[in-house]
């Protein structure tokens, strides 16, 4: 399986995403933003960091870029494409996902572990991954998840959330929401489930000497169902 | 502008220094010269007050590759792989801009060490501000740790270890350390001395404005009223050019093309080429109007001692220019060529085809002024006699928890839960814990570190306390399985033209420097800071230890948390209960004098490394080493981080038990041991002369008891040491 | 010439920033404010003499890149 | 009554986000400006109806808390 990581000026986890994906067999290529064409991938991943230092808008500057016009036009042809936490505002900002990503609620940097439920596994990210909750990692200053009324419902009506935040029993009250997400929300899908942007970082679980080992199910389980 | 003595009285310089300069020169300096004399000549630059008793420190050991005198220190972790670290201080800066301030000092510590050509892989630091209740605090807290999260987070290196105290003599003056390692292959580290006649002299990174014009001079000056005046010195920081800056000198520096690199820090333009110059013995020729500025009609004046951010000077071998260029263009970075080496050994400024400014190096360096301030001794104050009766009202219980939640043994998981710690992939130990740990990227190898100072021990006996933060450093390494290899210090001081505040500084250094010389501890590099202090009052004596060790094999790193029921804890090394300047003393009886604790050489080493042996043999599942609040305050960390209660049980001695489990006896560590190695341990304990203390069993119940009777339940003792912090910031 | 402009959250959008900054200045002393919104302001320094030709380029960049017009608003301002 | 409020960086204090977004904009093919620089907006909707009143109150926030003025002025705006 082959898979490009774009590399912006600022990203800061392209390595970290880079040696995970090679860890769970992907051939990987880390494209640099200033190229024109995305080298033939069956996943693209937008990595996080500070992509021109989350300057006016985290992830705005990137969108402009002339890959990420590559980018788009993979995903619109059905492309798979993973945002991780400012891959994710990049995607948002690009509008190949809905909503956007406001300041965290306390006004403050967040970096933790936290648990993550799975809403919805028909789709190649989640299909057949053996467990519900997941225990994940959060880094991000702006993770705050928000979308008009209209738009909350139209992402619900079509099972676009893909991940809420939780406690490790998988309960969603607000008092496990770490950022102030609306809803909870940590990740969410274009409509036809091959977009998928969260804030959690699922490269920083892959080995048991680091936060935990919940991001290795989920690049196993990506892989497998890419085969 | 004829320079007269008051300009240069303004510029911080002294009557005698100014007459110095004109000797030198053998005429008076023009003003641009005047502004490159006082800021290589004031304290920050010049280390006139501390360079005599900074000889005196311990800097060589077999791993040191590069000790003080470059940018950074630098020590071997075998196999070709070399650790590179500095800590320093952005105290003045924080205070008055504390986001900017910090961010700042952040930015700098790590341009010193990706200078040397090793990539940042974590990040330190060591925060200090007034009384809690004093008006400022909060707001400076909150900028400080915005600030470091908003450099350190955007450049994506781990912030993994870090210290934060509270006390009012900070109240007008914080202090901001930052420390960062870097990682670099022996034999392919950068340092910043020039070298060959002709070569092209390099300006990369951001552009030239008036940023901190006079900074270095302002982090010498006496904080007085006066502050206001001063306010537009501050930089503003752009963590995302130095992020940019990093990547391409990496680039840059996987070639062969430089000669010499320099980040340009503290007097900017003006102490980077000196002091590049100056080590290789040349001259330099500078032409000022190839200098990127971001403002028009900048004055050689201001493009000479300009603090903007983000700046480097590289000497390149000729021809290598296009190269270069190239590079620096690729990631959007400024570049100009903007003179050469000569071998007149003088700095040489033109602007406008005009000579504004020549002066002999050594004028500038060698030829500094030195003072042997006066300094005066402090006195062993006298141990207090605790009446038995004083103890009588208290319950452990209520001092447990009063302790836990006090501000300065809070849990400060509120600051590092907004540094960005995990980034990098791997951080194996992450703050709150006794040292931050990275792996070697790809080695079974890993680094601990931590950052040390206690300065209510420095205040009461500089000696004994520059004695304990060095042991107090060497404790935390070796508690995560750490073999201690050097450190770096940061000196923060009131004036050393207050004979007190001098004493404090030659006392301290006295102590570091036997603990360093014993332990085998060396210092490699570092940074003082004076005039810390509002009007006549200087702050307690900080001086702040950073250590490095080494884990050869990460998998036998210890952690503190406890891990399994049944198991045995035990405390070693000798309590004997004197709680004289602990916290116990200062915060529940409110007696605030007498001597620190003191130091034994001979247990601290022998109970260090026989704990390393222990742990090396695999017979340790946890450790933590005992410092502010005692044992039981180590215990109930450790209960809580593992969420495992404990049974515990005063050995019979004749001390009160108040005084067995609050006092800060120094060198003792508690463990945590499985029933079945009990034996094999407490025979290498007795083999090695180690006295120990058998202290209880972990349960399964969540509660802390003393002999079966008092209890308290595990959840009370986290929310007294974790709410005080949050509630305090949130409210 | 210059142009200024400022951008607004929209507003049935959250605003963090806002909301804290009322807090904070509530517990400073300031208890009378209905509500604080924070926004952003843009001073751009066009070379086009033409006030007109300016703004409607200053338009085209608040659309294109200055404003996410999925939460905010722009106004160009004459000051 | 609402007021507006415009925080800016003084004049030689570095505006990283400005110059970003000024290379940003300019790849976007917009090459023709001088300079850009952010700057904060604040909307205050306070309880009091006297405009002189409410514009000493807001006065004393900025300096106490909105602007940091080692780098920024204020301005309050009649909008
Ligand atoms: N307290 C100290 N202990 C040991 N070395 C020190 C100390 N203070 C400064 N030094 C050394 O003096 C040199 C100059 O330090 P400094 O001016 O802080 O460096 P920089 O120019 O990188 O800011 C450095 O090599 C530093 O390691
Ligand atoms: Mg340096």
């Amino acid at each position: 399986m082959k898979s490009s990581v774009i590399t912006f000026p600022g990203s800061n986890c392209d390595r970290d995403i880079d040696v995970a994906l090679k860890k769970f067999g992907f051939k990987n290529r880390m494209v640099w933003h200033a190229d024109v064409e995305l080298p033939k991938s069956d996943l693209v991943v937008l990595p996080g960091g500070f992509s021109y230092g989350d300057y006016l808008r985290c992830g705005s500057m990137a969108a402009k870029t002339k890959i990420m016009q590559s980018v788009i036009n993979f995903a619109k042809g059905g492309g798979l494409v993973l945002g991780i936490c400012n891959g994710f505002q990049i995607l948002v900002e690009t509008g190949l996902v809905p909503g956007v990503l406001l300041r965290n609620k306390y006004l403050e940097f967040i970096c933790k572990n936290v648990f993550v439920k799975i809403n919805n596994k028909h789709n190649i990210f989640f299909k057949s991954l053996e467990k519900d909750i997941l225990e994940f990692h959060i880094a991000h200053n702006e993770g705050n998840y928000f979308c008009s009324k209209d738009q909350l419902k139209e992402i619900e009506d079509n099972d676009q959330v893909a991940l809420y935040y939780c406690n490790q029993n998988g309960d969603t009250e607000e008092q496990y929401n770490p950022n102030g997400s609306i809803k909870n929300i940590a990740g969410i899908f274009n409509k036809e489930k091959n977009i998928f942007g969260l804030m959690p970082h699922p490269e920083r679980m892959i080995d048991k000497s680091l936060s935990g080992e919940d991001g290795s199910l989920f690049f196993k389980n990506l892989i497998n169902n890419l085969k | 502008m004829i320079v007269s003595e008051q300009i240069a009285i303004d510029h911080g310089l002294k009557k005698d220094e100014f007459k110095k300069i004109c000797q030198l020169l053998k005429r008076t300096p023009n003003i641009t010269e005047l502004g490159i004399f006082s800021a290589m000549w004031n304290e920050h630059c010049s280390y006139k007050s501390s360079k005599i008793h900074l000889k005196t420190l311990p800097t060589k050991g077999k791993r040191v590759i590069q000790g003080p005198g470059e940018n950074a220190g630098v020590v071997d972790i075998d196999d070709g792989d070399a650790i590179v670290f500095k800590i320093e201080s952005h105290n003045h800066p924080s205070f008055i801009e504390p986001y900017q301030g910090a961010a700042t000092g952040v930015g700098g510590i790590m341009r010193d060490v990706f200078t040397m050509g090793a990539r940042p892989i974590a990040n330190l630091n060591s925060i200090h501000f007034g009384s809690p209740q004093h008006k400022k605090t909060k707001n400076l807290l909150r900028g400080v740790v915005h600030g470091i999260g908003g450099y350190g987070n955007c450049m994506g290196v781990p912030t993994i270890a870090g210290q934060t105290s509270f006390d009012s003599s900070y109240n007008d003056n914080i202090l901001v350390n930052a420390m960062t390692l870097g990682l670099v292959k022996k034999n392919k580290i950068f340092y910043s001395k020039a070298a060959g006649l002709n070569k092209p002299i390099i300006y990369v990174g951001s552009k030239t404005g008036r940023d901190g014009i006079h900074g270095a001079s302002m982090a010498s000056a006496n904080f007085d009223e006066k502050i206001e005046e001063k306010k537009p010195t501050v930089q503003v920081g752009d963590p995302f050019t130095e992020k940019l800056l990093l990547e391409a000198c990496l680039e840059l520096m996987t070639g062969d093309s430089i000669i010499a690199i320099q980040d340009m820090g503290a007097a900017g333009l003006t102490s980077s080429s000196v002091e590049m110059a100056s080590k290789g013995n040349l001259g330099i020729e500078i032409n000022l109007n190839n200098i990127p500025c971001r403002e028009s009609n900048m004055t050689p004046y201001e493009i000479m001692l300009s603090e903007s951010q983000e700046r480097m000077l590289i000497i390149l071998e000729n021809g290598k220019e296009e190269l270069a260029k190239k590079i620096f263009e690729k990631w959007n970075l400024d570049f100009a060529v903007i003179g050469k080496t000569t071998n007149s050994k003088k700095i040489e400024l033109f602007f406008n085809n005009n000579q504004v400014a020549s002066i002999p190096i050594n004028t500038l360096v060698e030829n500094s002024p030195v003072y042997d301030r006066k300094w005066k001794k402090t006195k062993m104050p006298r141990r207090n006699k605790f009446k038995k009766e004083v103890f009588k009202n208290l319950k452990i219980i209520d001092v447990l928890n009063k302790i836990l939640a006090n501000s300065n043994v809070c849990s400060k998981e509120w600051i590092w839960q907004q540094f960005d710690h995990t980034v990098m992939g791997d951080t194996i130990q992450k703050p709150g814990g006794d040292a931050g740990v990275v792996r070697i990227h790809g080695t079974n190898k890993a680094v601990a570190t931590s950052v040390d100072s206690s300065a209510v021990y420095c205040w009461a006996h500089p000696f004994t306390g520059g004695k304990q933060i060095v042991c107090e450093s060497w404790r935390n390494l070796i508690s995560v399985g750490a073999t201690p290899i050097a450190l770096t210090n940061c000196l923060n001081f009131g004036s050393p033209e207050n004979e007190n505040n001098m004493g404090e500084f030659v006392e301290c250094l006295q102590g570091i420097a036997e603990a360093c010389e014993y332990l085998k501890y060396p210092i490699v590099s570092g940074n003082v800071s004076f005039y810390n202090q509002t009007k006549d009052i200087g702050i307690k004596p900080t001086p702040t230890i950073g250590g490095v060790g080494l884990i050869k094999n990460y998998s036998k790193m210890v952690t503190m948390e406890f891990k399994e029921v049944n198991s045995i804890v035990l405390v070693i090394g000798k309590t004997e209960g004197n709680i004289d300047q602990s916290i116990f003393a200062r915060y529940i009886l409110d007696e605030k004098n007498g001597p620190p604790p003191e130091i034994n050489f001979f247990n601290e080493k022998n109970i260090g490394e026989t704990l390393l042996k222990l742990i090396e043999n695999d017979l340790i599942k946890s450790a933590h080493d005992v410092s502010l609040g005692g044992i039981l305050t180590a215990i109930s960390k450790m209960c809580i981080k593992g969420n495992k209660g404990i049974n515990l049980k005063k050995p019979k001695l004749l001390i009160h038990e108040l005084e067995y489990f609050f006092c800060e006896d120094q060198g003792r560590y508690i463990i945590e041991v499985h029933p079945n190695n009990l034996k094999t341990i407490k025979n290498i304990l007795d083999k090695n002369a180690v006295h120990y203390d058998e202290l209880g069993t972990i349960n399964d119940n969540n509660e802390l008891y003393f002999n079966d009777k008092i209890k308290v339940a595990i959840e009370e003792l986290k929310n007294s040491n974790t709410y005080w912090l949050k509630d305090y910031m949130r409210k | 010439m210059k142009i200024s402009v400022v951008i607004t959250l929209k507003k049935d959008v959250l605003d963090p920033q806002g909301k804290i900054i009322q807090q904070t200045l509530d517990g400073m002393g300031f208890n009378n404010l209905n509500e604080i919104r924070q926004g952003k302001f843009f001073e751009i320094d066009i070379k086009e003499s033409d006030p007109k030709k300016a703004k409607i380029q200053v338009d085209d960049m608040c659309k294109k890149l200055l404003a996410n017009l999925v939460i905010e608003n722009y106004k160009i301002l004459e000051l």
